[in-house]
């Protein structure tokens, strides 16, 4: 049974206004801000629970650095086709697990619920963030980000980013 | 009242123009889609299974599917590979619960009937009663009662498996011209996997098949691949298929990122277009000694298509559930050999595939959007001329002749 | 083994009483269903699309449905409304991918065929192929391959299309009563929307038509229309057909929240029921000139309700996807010419309908009983004898005539 | 194209072994199913409906079903239970909303027909019209048109129904020595409701009434019965049927937790297994008068199963939906006169069974394994010959002997 | 990328209280309470996202001032006819995005969970608060709620409040 | 409307700690240390809102005392028979109800979602949570925890604790 380490009130906090004004910014926001929440340096990757299980390294999405951002970004919004959709982020049971050597380890639950046109909300995708946050001027933000994904089967597509 | 039309299988008739046309209700009704699950995937086909690399050792497994039946592949102790249905012949039960593993013997959970690497049965349970009571008659014989196994092929590290146990050889299924571009691949040398990819994609299987069969709409829909070059009509290519028309491959060479003559009616191309991190597109040339082409995408009848997309190589199988719905898994992989760059390397490029590729994700809202399209107008019909009437070989990609060519085939083994 | 009685439909009788009686099997066949799509739907009628202030300018277009297929109504350079089929005359791709929007011409992402706004094809890429390769047949004609098109009636600003290109004009159509009904909503004002509401409502499409047919229920099923008086058989009310009796009104006058004579039987009728906000229930009187009716409630046969409730008016939309489940969907609007204080009393009065209207849930929740009730007894019928056993117009609302009149109509169409 | 084998119900063959092989079409096939609704749970059957310690007073109701069908049974002014079908005679609706509740007749909501607690119909609002105007036929007669009732048959506080009027009582439709295990538990004390536990299965409904009748799983499959030696193949059991074969009983004795003789087949038996709180396992011996057995599960055809499983008793009643689907709901019961202790051993051992029990856990999944299994191989057959061919009472558990039984009369009934 | 005010923490929790005592209500409490969550000038207003999207002011429900929900209460308690049904309120995200003149601007997303008799639970309605919260009398009181909800597709219907 | 005792911040976070780590071990960690969250003398029962509102005693899982949690845990890890599945639990609207006489009691909702091989993630059980914790030393365990779940309709079974 974990013993968290004693977080402070205040960082726990700022951790969870990073990660909803990150969910805001996919759900309502401009996916081209996306890239504002990473490190030049980031590490941002989703990927099946059953591949990193089995320790297989392939990503369903694998961007590295900010510029692996920026390409995603500019993918989606420039170059592929596909019916819009609304997104809504459910980010629950966030645990500070480290904040030592200035990295902060966040771990949380998500559910990604998609509603395509016409159609009733479903869960898209649902798992975990296993997160790396560096502080840089003043403002949290992501070194690393996994998203672990709970079922390997994707209903079509995973358009946006989680 | 007169029938109607829909659900009505054994009275459909394909439209008179032939295989330029392909009827709609090919695509949603289900007595189609059931006399398919018999007839083809249950039939004389060689049917896409897994890869040997993951089952290395005797004892490994792996459930697998052909069509929309369970199957288990397996190492034999002898170091061969058999496929079985994963059904135990007492009661039915789905026996093999784990997704992969290693065992001795299969046990089906339900009475513990026990079967051996083969799927012969090897033990029964109280076979001979408990305390003199019960047990299975005296002619009883373990040897009627094994599960079904299917006849295996395996090439280069690829195993395929056929419900029909009088197929010819793989080699002869494939013929000479699909066998070396499948080679080019699996060349004998180990794989290596690097992860699974699935979706579910709500279209007929069909319109996946003719989805890779046709390079006509890569050049069109597609504005990664056409703005890079990776996969274009102006560039050198060709299609081409086995003399039955059921496998087929697509074949190209990288072009540049700038308009040409023929780039002039590709409306996607945006010349302009950058990456951040432009290394995820820089090739390796690892079939270089086999000529130019650094794409070849080939579909193999009725479940597989095998993909290399510069150095990005997965199998993408099929599974079917419904008319109106199948799924798609992708093993992605790379070879023993690799160091970690050409990993790193097929990684990286594999953004452009799978559920969140930057092509992938076109093809399956298009293929989707075909479905919700056609279902509802079964006897409306697709038109299919692009490159011609015919059902040959073209040297180039602006052309349906593929799917001609499947539809042919297709129209063959279910007698339409 | 002897057939059982469901699934059946071309075996379907229906019962010696006519249409005094309903036979439950209407409601949940998939046979019945699929003929109803062909015969009803995609037959000779006029089916509601859209409201042409939807659409205002050149190029403007929405998304819509005409039973269970999509279609599109646009805006041409001409400025009249063209409607054609979701469906690529290539290879069969649901090509709108937008629910509205403004274009030039439709282009299908598949291989970008494109279309003007008549749906005719002006552009295949590739055509003539790429550096002297592939193309289309040279006798391909692009006027063979356009949409398909829907013949289009308008009035009042309302769309209406038909699969029939031999329809007689929607005048005639409607017959002049019905249409003098039309005419009151859709006076010749510019319209304005409000906003949209969507319901699916698991019970077959015509469960809600009959609901909407059916004036007996309103003074029993809804309190809260009963108690204020909204809509209740003691007021002067008249149910009307036209002569075929597809197409049927609901008229009436609001009375008092006071028992009378006739309320006496209404068990729902709360008479000490209040309102803090009652302005939400102050009528302002807009059709004064027309008559003392303040509720009409039209159904035009297949696909359309136009409510007109107090001040809350609204066409509703069925869609159909499968015998036992429909959506409802509304379009909420007023005139161009309201000022914000109409405006607001159409807002308020809209609490009364919709997903969480104080009147349609009870209907959303009953209709779907009806469904649960009848699935699993396709050989029992409804019993539909309230106000006699003819098909006539009648001076009251207490009666189920306006159902027999429907169910004459479809039985008449549909050939059972 | 020559039809498939799928769907095709009337064309069904049963295998020629007879009773010792079960096709697997009779799992999914749909057309079988609705001949099951028709001719088993809607024909000469009893059907278990609830307790009547649900329903003790005059006007108490709750909603039940039998197969797919929804009916209320409901205590009459007289102290007798009636059935009812929860389906308006008027237009179908499904009236009763309330899943238990108190009443003193029913009326529907949608124009508030109302019946009487005996399914009357007493009450038509606006029957004689309002002011003068519309109102029912003159002969139109109240008494054509109640619910459908059903014919009651309750012993020892269970109430049964059935669709057909004509039945035998349901003494004679168990047959005496069934009848003598069903008045083991249901000896004339009163019983007590401890909670409900529901369960939906992927699995065709008849899949679950194998596992009751078949004690040769229990022996293999549950780790924790056999371990301590709850049930168990070499303790002293017999398995019965009544003449027909459609009801069975299993019954046996507690062994100890060690291995014997007749466990040594027994892979799932764990000898060091512990518990630490092994209170939950103490039984106490409250059937002790009535023999030496402390489980008897028994199968009432066709939708209850008695569960008497050491202190844990309750009724499992089976609800269908469609081929592979199936509602399992549970009724923990136990007596008037239980004291807490009695009731706190009943609810530990509750433990056992249901979503989360020890053993049918094993089930739940085993069941949806099959049904997986057997879907989408209609033409294989299962083998079912653990203790012979025959369908005669067998005094062990080593045996499939009641399954045998039990489609011996499923075929008669079914026509197959 | 938004830069959230700092909020105090004793604010941030009383809002959360707030929200979840507000769901609390609605899925196990009595609904005639519901009321006393609001200003009496209050405006509650559900709406789909296609409405809000296009500018349309129609909701689904428009209910101004407390008399206004009252009325609501009164439907639906006193009114309408249904089936019993239970509800799950999972409010997450939930940001407070700026506490000025008295007014606290709220942000959280939702989603209700609906369970019909013998049925499966299903998500009846997701989508994001807009809240504008007021002290009075010591006690946080919803003068404005939007519910912005993603799927204009409503399953049947939207019986009790969001 | 309730009006919540006032509670400390750090109670709050604390409970939330517990509640975050106890879900981590049932999605993502070793279910044999489950037992460790709850006291020697606790109770733990898993009940549908049909038998609670009922007043019916039947849960679907009741375990009394650590040694009910520990048999259960053996029951699931050495007896039973079933598919590997992953769990990702939402807990979300956490309330401290009181904090006396060394007992908190805790109120929160969840959602629990289920992804078994090859299919879809689905919601397997979702309801609210009654807690009761103490402080055992220095750590929060459970004294009681109360499952109360919407839907009587189980999807096949319930295999681990909730
Ligand atoms: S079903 Fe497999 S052993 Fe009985
Ligand atoms: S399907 Fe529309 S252009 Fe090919
Ligand atoms: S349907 Fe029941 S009273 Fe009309
Ligand atoms: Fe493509
Ligand atoms: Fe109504
Ligand atoms: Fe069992």
């Amino acid at each position: 049974m974990a013993s968290p380490i004693r977080i402070s009130v205040e960082t726990r906090l700022e951790v969870e206004d990073l990660l909803f004004a990150y969910a805001d910014c996919l759900d309502h926001g401009d996916i081209t801000e996306w890239a504002n929440f990473f490190t030049d340096d980031c590490l941002y990757k989703l990927i099946s629970k059953e591949n990193w299980d089995l320790g297989l390294p392939l990503g369903t999405v694998l961007a590295e650095g900010k510029g692996g951002i920026l390409d995603r970004i500019a993918a989606v919004t420039q170059t592929s086709v596909y019916h819009q959709r609304a997104l809504t982020h459910l980010i629950t049971n966030t645990r500070v697990l480290a904040d030592a050597g200035g990295v902060i380890d966040v771990t949380a639950n998500y559910a990604v619920l998609e509603t395509l046109p016409n159609q009733y909300t479903k869960i898209l995708n649902s798992g975990r963030y296993l997160d790396k946050l560096v502080r840089q001027g003043g403002t949290l933000k992501f070194q690393e980000k996994l998203c672990i994904f709970d079922s390997a089967l994707v209903p079509a597509s995973l358009i946006y980013p989680v | 009242m007169p029938s109607t039309s829909k659900n009505k299988a054994s009275a459909r008739k394909w439209p008179k123009e032939g295989v330029t046309r392909v009827p709609f209700w090919v695509y949603s009704d289900p007595e189609v889609y059931t006399r398919e699950m018999d007839v083809i995937f249950g039939g004389a086909t060689y049917n896409y299974v897994g890869l040997e690399c993951e089952i290395p050792n005797p004892g490994d497994f792996r459930r697998s599917f052909i069509g929309d039946k369970a199957v288990v592949y397996v190492r034999d102790q002898d170091g061969a590979v058999n496929v079985v249905v994963n059904r135990c012949a007492h009661r039915g039960t789905k026996f093999c619960y784990q997704e992969h593993g290693n065992v001795s013997e299969f046990t089906c959970p339900y009475h513990q009937w026990t079967y051996d690497l083969k799927g012969d049965l090897i033990g029964v349970p109280f076979r001979r009663g408990v305390k003199n009571r019960g047990g299975m008659p005296k002619d009883f014989k373990l040897e009627d009662h094994g599960l079904d196994t299917l006849k295996v092929a395996a090439r280069g590290g690829v195993i395929f498996a056929s419900f029909d146990h009088s197929m010819p050889s793989f080699e002869d299924y494939l013929g000479p011209n699909m066998l070396s571009y499948f080679d080019r691949v699996f060349d004998g040398r180990g794989l290596k996997v690097l992860g699974y990819s699935r979706q579910r994609i709500r279209s007929n299987w069909k319109v996946k098949f003719e989805n890779l069969k046709d390079p006509y709409h890569a050049s069109l829909l597609h504005v990664f691949l056409v703005s890079f070059g990776l996969f274009r009509a102006d560039t050198p290519s060709k299609t081409q298929m086995d003399s039955t028309g059921m496998h087929a491959v697509q074949v190209a060479q990288r072009g540049e990122q700038k308009d040409t003559e023929g780039t002039s009616e590709m409306h996607a191309m945006q010349a302009d277009l950058t990456l951040q991190n432009p290394e995820m597109l820089q090739p390796y040339p690892e079939w270089a000694s086999k000529g130019d082409a650094t794409v070849v995408m080939q579909t193999i009848w009725p479940n597989l298509i095998v993909q290399q997309q510069s150095n990005t190589i997965a199998m993408r199988q099929i599974r079917t559930f419904s008319p109106e719905e199948y799924e798609l898994h992708w093993t992605f992989f790379g070879y023993e050999d690799d160091d970690e760059e050409m990993t790193l390397r097929r990684l990286r490029q594999a953004n452009l595939m799978g559920p969140a590729g930057y092509v992938s994700i076109d093809d399956s809202e298009v293929m989707e959007s075909v479905q919700s399209g056609v279902s509802r107008f079964p006897d409306v019909a697709a038109v299919v001329e692009m490159g011609g009437r015919d059902t040959e070989d073209a040297p180039h990609m602006v052309t349906e002749v593929a799917i001609r060519a499947f539809y042919k085939h297709y129209r063959h083994v279910m007698g339409f």
